[in-house]
């Protein structure tokens, strides 16, 4: 047993896009370092816009995707890997179970959905024949409030999409995985149906004390249903921790942007502000990717990539304004000349 | 403004009659915003259709009436209604689409995008493609568009300055309405901040009325000035926004609004279960009474009145019949 | 829910009416069709000779008959292996990616681009027309697997994205599981389209090689059936049943054929429709 | 950059093209099971001619090398390709002696060239704009009846539809000679006059095969289009039917249309040649027909060379022009 259930070291994946001569990079994850507690199954939330590499790192620990470099974890095992520490084949499949986004994809239209239950059941070896393999199938439904007998036999279009991401979800459980991952599990579903897949994040986390990899975009389902969130930003985590303290009182710039936007019923926004919100284009490798649409900017931040600082005992931020540090100090007199022209 | 009374708005298919708009009564005021919320299939698109007088079959309006106030320039106010309304697209009313969905023409590029939207008796459509480029360039300007805009084709903008250039697209000639039909799902919330800003600035400035279809009570809550909710076909609740969200009367409503989560509020939420009735053939009595946990016997066999529960808050319930009565 | 499929079903009687005639009739043929002189010359249509005789004095409608067999042999042999070895040259493609794509891919388009006829021209000139019905069929092989193989690559590289190959995986489906229940039903119906449509491409090669006395002149085809007939003056003569009736035969097998594959692929299309509605 | 890149890449693809054609040209005689040398001078030798001893070994000396089948395969394949794009020279002309190649080609290529491209073009378009009015106004009695009209004339291969036209039109209703026969010195009015009329059903047999398909293409494309949002928007903005079919309609169906094109030259070029044969029209068809029937070596293998270029060339220059259509791949 390993003291964490799933850790991400160092982990970036490099696109190539195009051919082999005129082919360019994009860097979809960057240097990513991660880690969630074994110790008591928890629901970790990577948030993000799209194109913020939160899927393909979401389908990186479900080996959909190679990292380019850096090693995953789960449980002390490293996936990727041929040898004999590694974790592989049915025994991957028992521990790391996913959910999609869209339940219309998931199943193919052309195979009743019971039977990708029965064959997890099944195949996976989690059932010795077709009687256990029934009675597991149906104890999962029931936990996500379904009855065998109105699934089986039946197509994916035969089903809501509430439904059937229950029933996605229902499948993911036939292994009694360590860990679940569901990428944006309830964006293609009606915003009155979502809280009811959500909620059942958090019984099924008791219930089956299975952990969770929640990807989404929406900070509120985030902050209800997570205990760690990792914010991502063009690739990298640029916060990291107990969600309770990163969307209250948050230590990145980009968090801070991110919960200001959110339509929230609480307060009405302030009108006329200028926002931040046209994308920036260029890649700027050797400066912090946030530095052309951060209110703080300093000259430093255009010119170095900031640490992973640590924020408390267990909060980190990719910035410089959380650590103590004076920025002022670290330039040379000419830039902090031009960074207080700069500013006024 | 615009005026419906009891309209009935129904698709012919082959399969039914689908009842997407049945009795609908609202009347929308000049310089507002008005949010239509709901839950997707719930009529609200096709009640902006209706209200953009594009009435294509299997569409057609059943019953009720649908008006307009339209200034004919001359000082004078003249009533128009479905089939007139459709003369005076874009300059009198206009309309923004969703522009995550490729409503842009991919071979065009972005400045002659404008072009079809300028009506033929518009007298810029007289002087000229070169004028109309001219103006286009201005707007944008105006709009703090960045000028490459201009000269780009669609695939090479980011979703939320597509956006953007629908937003110009539907106040370039200062129409007294411009509808928008959920102009920011799809985008990400950084982005949807700006563009609903960019919405509510430019009301502001020309005072004219913008109704908007959005699933998401945030945003509503953000931008409308009133707010009506649908319920398969049916207009369930209307009122000011404030009073919708600090007392909501219906049921239907109570639950849209219970089941946000929010930051910083971890207390339980519960969706609402079920699924809407199917429009074809909808149950008789209040169409939610499957749905609401506060049903009583003859909701599911009476259909439910609107009446008047506050200033200009009106709402479809038997909960509060009998305290009317 | 089957809805009525009006080109298919007409297409399906069309060939069935070409089955009869090429694949069960020739057994009952009273007399080798080819030999000649066995009755009167350039008799017209008659009880006795239902399409009249040739120049050559056979009869006409046995030899059809007798050349729609081995066209129809043509058309299925190629079209089995064209299809065969272009939906595996295809899905390799679109599910290995990386080199053995490039390769494909490039193989593919080259031979799409390539003039197939010069080429059999060239060949069959050095046979002098002793070219066998095989030998044919294996180039006409050759220059007819690209088609599949372009689809089947584009169909596989969005089947490789498509979640529901994922969700089998975690499921504990092997390889073989998902090709066979995820995969091959969702080609089914496209393949079967596509070996139709290389039915009808094979037979019009070789029916062309034919007509201008460059297939094998030793096997009657519906093809070398307008060259003799072209050879022996029939329009001239104006011996119209003789050169008639292939040219007649072949259209109707084409549109047959064609209904046939469009029927297929619009099923499908509709049966698409319905699965995401 | 991404236009750089494109027309790189398709250069790329031309030259592998030409070379692989080129090798299949090489290769087939050298894996026929009988020896090509030997079964030529039969056919020479059955035409009648009667030959001394030496005379044959001469004979055979000559058709070796005219095959090229001198010294290792290395150095054959070597030779031939520097045969065919260095010197360009592709010898005497074994049936028309001592005529070159070169230069009998180069009176057949401009006849061919003619042909193709007035037909293919008069399908394309025609079938084109029938198809787009098909597929946008697919209610209409008129489109649906093309339509069907288009189903069954696309499947039938060319030379039957060649077959049917010199039926119905030179031997039922002479209107057409029967032999191609064109008068007059070149580019007079009379030779030019002469050389349409006689063109007039080798064309028009290609052009009703091509435009079935072009038809069945265009209205599949363009109703696909007809659901794309931004025609449905382009209602919405109040534009006329005929600016939506031109603007939004055509302008985005007609790309993959170039694309189809490009592929189906190959398929088209093979139709011609039948066509030319079986109306004996003087281009590169008959000649290699010809060449065929006469043993002609030499200008076979000059006529099938041209063949497989011309074909990748014209594939190339739609390539492309492609971009000028597409501003997806022009600009980026």
């Amino acid at each position: 047993m390993s003291e964490n259930l799933l850790e991400l070291r160092n982990v970036s994946k490099v696109f190539r896009i195009g051919g082999l001569v005129f082919g360019t990079r994009l860097v979809a994850v960057d240097d990513v370092s991660l880690s969630l507690p074994a110790a008591e199954p928890s629901i970790l939330s990577i948030v993000g816009e799209s194109g913020s590499g939160k899927t393909t790192l979401a389908r990186i620990i479900l080996e959909l995707e190679h990292p380019t470099s850096g090693q995953v974890l789960i449980d002390g095992h490293p996936l990727f890997e041929k040898g004999g520490a590694g974790l592989k084949g049915r025994d991957y499949y028992r521990a790391v179970q996913p959910i999609f986004q869209n339940p219309f994809e998931a199943f193919s239209a052309r195979k009743r959905v019971d039977k990708y239950l029965f064959n997890a059941a099944l195949r996976l070896k989690i059932a010795q024949n077709r009687k256990e393999a029934r009675e597991i199938v149906a104890e999962v439904l029931e936990s996500v409030g379904l009855d065998l007998s109105r699934v089986e036999g039946k197509y994916a279009n035969q089903f809501s999409g509430g439904e059937l991401q229950r029933i996605s979800v229902a499948r993911s459980l036939i292994p009694r995985p360590k860990l679940i991952v569901a990428d944006e599990p309830v964006s293609m579903i009606d915003a009155s149906l979502r809280m009811n897949i959500v909620n059942l994040f958090l019984e099924l986390k008791e219930q089956y004390k299975v952990s969770f990899v929640y990807i989404t975009h929406d900070l509120s389902t985030a902050y209800y249903v997570s205990d760690y969130i990792g914010i991502m930003y063009r690739g990298s985590v640029v916060e990291y921790g107990p969600s309770e303290q990163i969307l209250t009182d948050s230590a990145h710039p980009y968090t801070e942007l991110l919960l200001d936007s959110v339509p929230t019923v609480d307060h009405k926004w302030e009108r006329n502000v200028a926002l931040p919100d046209i994308e920036v284009k260029e890649f700027q490798a050797q400066a912090c990717k946030f530095a052309k649409r951060c209110k703080y900017v300093e000259a430093i931040c255009e010119r170095t990539v900031p640490p992973m600082a640590q924020v408390s005992a267990d909060r980190q931020a990719l910035c410089y304004r959380p650590v103590d540090y004076d920025p002022q100090a670290a330039l040379s007199p000419r830039e902090s000349l031009e960074s207080a022209a700069a500013k006024s | 403004m615009l005026r419906l009374r009891e309209l009935k708005c129904h698709y012919h298919t082959p399969r039914g009659v689908v009842q997407a708009v049945d009795g609908v009564s609202i009347s929308i005021q000049p310089n507002e915003v008005l949010g239509i919320a709901g839950e997707s299939g719930c009529g609200k698109s096709t009640l902006l259709k209706v209200l953009y007088d594009y009435l294509q079959p299997p569409l057609r309006i059943v019953s009720g009436s649908y008006e307009a106030d339209f200034p004919d320039g001359d000082g004078k106010v003249k009533t128009i209604g479905p089939g007139e309304i459709r003369e005076h697209w874009w300059e009198f009313i206009s309309y923004i689409p969703q522009g995550s969905m490729s409503v842009l023409n991919p071979v065009i590029r972005i400045e002659n995008q404008f072009f079809d939207a300028v009506p033929k008796r518009h007298p810029l459509k007289a002087k000229g493609k070169e004028a109309i480029r001219e103006r286009v360039a201005a707007y944008l300007k105006e709009l703090e568009l960045p000028i490459e805009v201009l000269k780009s084709y669609p695939h090479q903008l980011s979703g939320g300055m597509k956006q953007r250039v629908l937003v110009a697209l539907g106040t370039f000639l200062h129409p007294q309405i411009v509808l928008a039909d959920e102009p920011t799902t799809a985008l990400d919330v950084v982005v949807q901040k700006g563009i609903l800003l960019m919405l509510i600035e430019l009301q502001q400035q020309m005072e004219n009325t913008l109704v908007v279809v959005s699933h998401d009570m945030g945003v509503h809550y953000q931008i409308s000035d009133r707010l009506a909710i649908m319920y398969a076909g049916k207009l369930v609740e209307y009122g000011p926004t404030d009073a919708i969200f600090n007392n909501p009367l219906h049921p239907y409503t109570q639950m849209l609004i219970q089941s946000l989560p929010r930051v910083g509020d971890r207390s339980q939420r519960v969706g609402i279960s079920g699924r809407p009735p199917n429009l074809i053939d909808p149950p008789a009595g209040c169409r939610f009474a499957a749905r609401c946990p506060k049903a009583m016997e003859h909701c599911a066999h009476q259909e439910p009145e609107l009446i008047q529960m506050g200033p200009d808050h009106f709402v479809s319930c038997h909960l509060y019949g009998e305290v009317a009565s | 829910m089957q809805r009525s499929n009006p080109r298919l079903t007409v297409g399906i009687v069309v060939l069935a009416a070409f089955i009869i005639l090429g694949g069960i009739l020739p057994f009952f043929s009273p007399e080798d069709p080819r030999s000649w002189i066995k009755h009167p010359r350039n008799e017209p249509p008659s009880a006795e000779h239902l399409l009249g005789t040739t120049n050559l004095g056979q009869d006409t409608f046995w030899l059809l008959s007798y050349a729609t067999q081995n066209s129809l042999f043509i058309g299925v042999f190629v079209a089995f292996f064209a299809t065969l070895i272009g939906v595996f040259a295809g899905l390799a493609a679109g599910f290995l990616g990386g080199i053995p794509d490039r390769v494909i891919t490039l193989l593919a388009d080259v031979f799409i681009v390539v003039p197939s006829l010069p080429i059999l021209i060239l060949m069959s000139s050095l046979l002098q027309g002793r070219a066998s019905l095989i030998l044919i069929s294996v180039i006409l092989i050759i220059f007819n697997w690209p088609w599949p193989a372009r689809q089947m690559r584009s169909i596989a590289l969005s089947m490789r994205e498509r979640q529901f190959v994922n969700t089998a995986r975690f499921s504990g489906s092997g390889t073989l599981h998902i090709l066979a229940e995820e995969i091959v039903p969702h080609i089914f119906s496209w393949a079967m389209a596509n070996f139709v449509n290389t039915v009808l491409v094979a037979i019009a090669t070789e029916s062309g090689l034919a007509v201008i006395g460059l297939s094998s002149l030793e096997e009657a085809t519906l093809g070398t059936m307008i060259y003799w007939a072209l050879q022996h003056q029939a329009l001239l003569g104006q011996r119209w049943w003789w050169i008639g009736s292939p040219v007649v035969a072949i259209i109707l097998l084409f549109i047959g054929l064609f209904l046939i594959s469009t029927g297929i692929s619009s099923l499908s299309a509709e049966r698409r429709g319905h699965g995401d509605a | 950059m991404q236009f750089a890149k494109f027309v790189v890449t398709r250069i790329i693809a031309y030259v592998l093209v030409i070379w692989i054609g080129i090798t299949v040209v090489f290769f087939v005689p050298r894996f026929m099971p009988s020896d090509p040398v030997e079964s030529m001078l039969g056919r020479i030798m059955t035409r009648g001619a009667y030959m001394e001893a030496e005379q044959v070994e001469a004979m055979r000396a000559t058709l070796t090398q005219a095959f090229g089948l001198e010294g290792s395969l290395a150095e054959q394949y070597f030779g031939f390709f520097q045969r065919t794009f260095v010197t360009r020279e592709f010898g005497p002309s074994l049936s028309m002696f001592p005529t070159p190649v070169n230069e009998l080609i180069g009176r057949a290529l401009p006849w061919t060239l003619a042909l193709l491209l007035s037909s293919t073009i008069i399908a394309w378009i025609v079938g084109n704009a029938i198809g787009l009015l098909a597929g946008y106004k697919s209610r209409w009695v008129s489109s649906r009846t093309l339509e069907i009209i288009a189903i069954f004339v696309y499947p039938i291969p060319y030379y039957i539809t060649a077959l049917i036209l010199i039926i119905l039109f030179i031997h039922i209703n002479p209107i057409f000679p029967l032999f191609f026969s064109v008068r007059g010195e070149p580019f007079s009015p009379e030779f030019l006059s002469s050389a349409i009329y006689n063109s007039i059903l080798p064309a028009l047999s290609i052009v009703i095969v091509g435009f079935g398909w072009w038809v069945l293409s265009m209205k599949a494309l363009s109703s696909s289009i007809s659901e794309e949002d931004f025609v449905y928007f382009a209602k919405l903005k109040g534009a006329g039917e005929g600016r939506i079919m031109t603007a939004y309609v055509l302008r985005n169906a007609i790309l993959p249309q170039v694309t189809v094109l490009a592929l189906q030259i190959g398929a088209i070029f093979n139709g011609a040649l039948i066509t030319e044969i079986l109306f004996g029209y003087p281009g590169l068809g008959t000649m290699t027909y010809n060449a065929v029937l006469q043993a002609d070596y030499n200008l076979l293998m000059g006529t099938i060379t041209i063949s497989i270029i011309a074909v990748a060339t014209s594939t190339l220059i739609i390539d492309l022009l492609y971009p000028f259509f597409d501003p997806r791949i022009r600009q980026r």
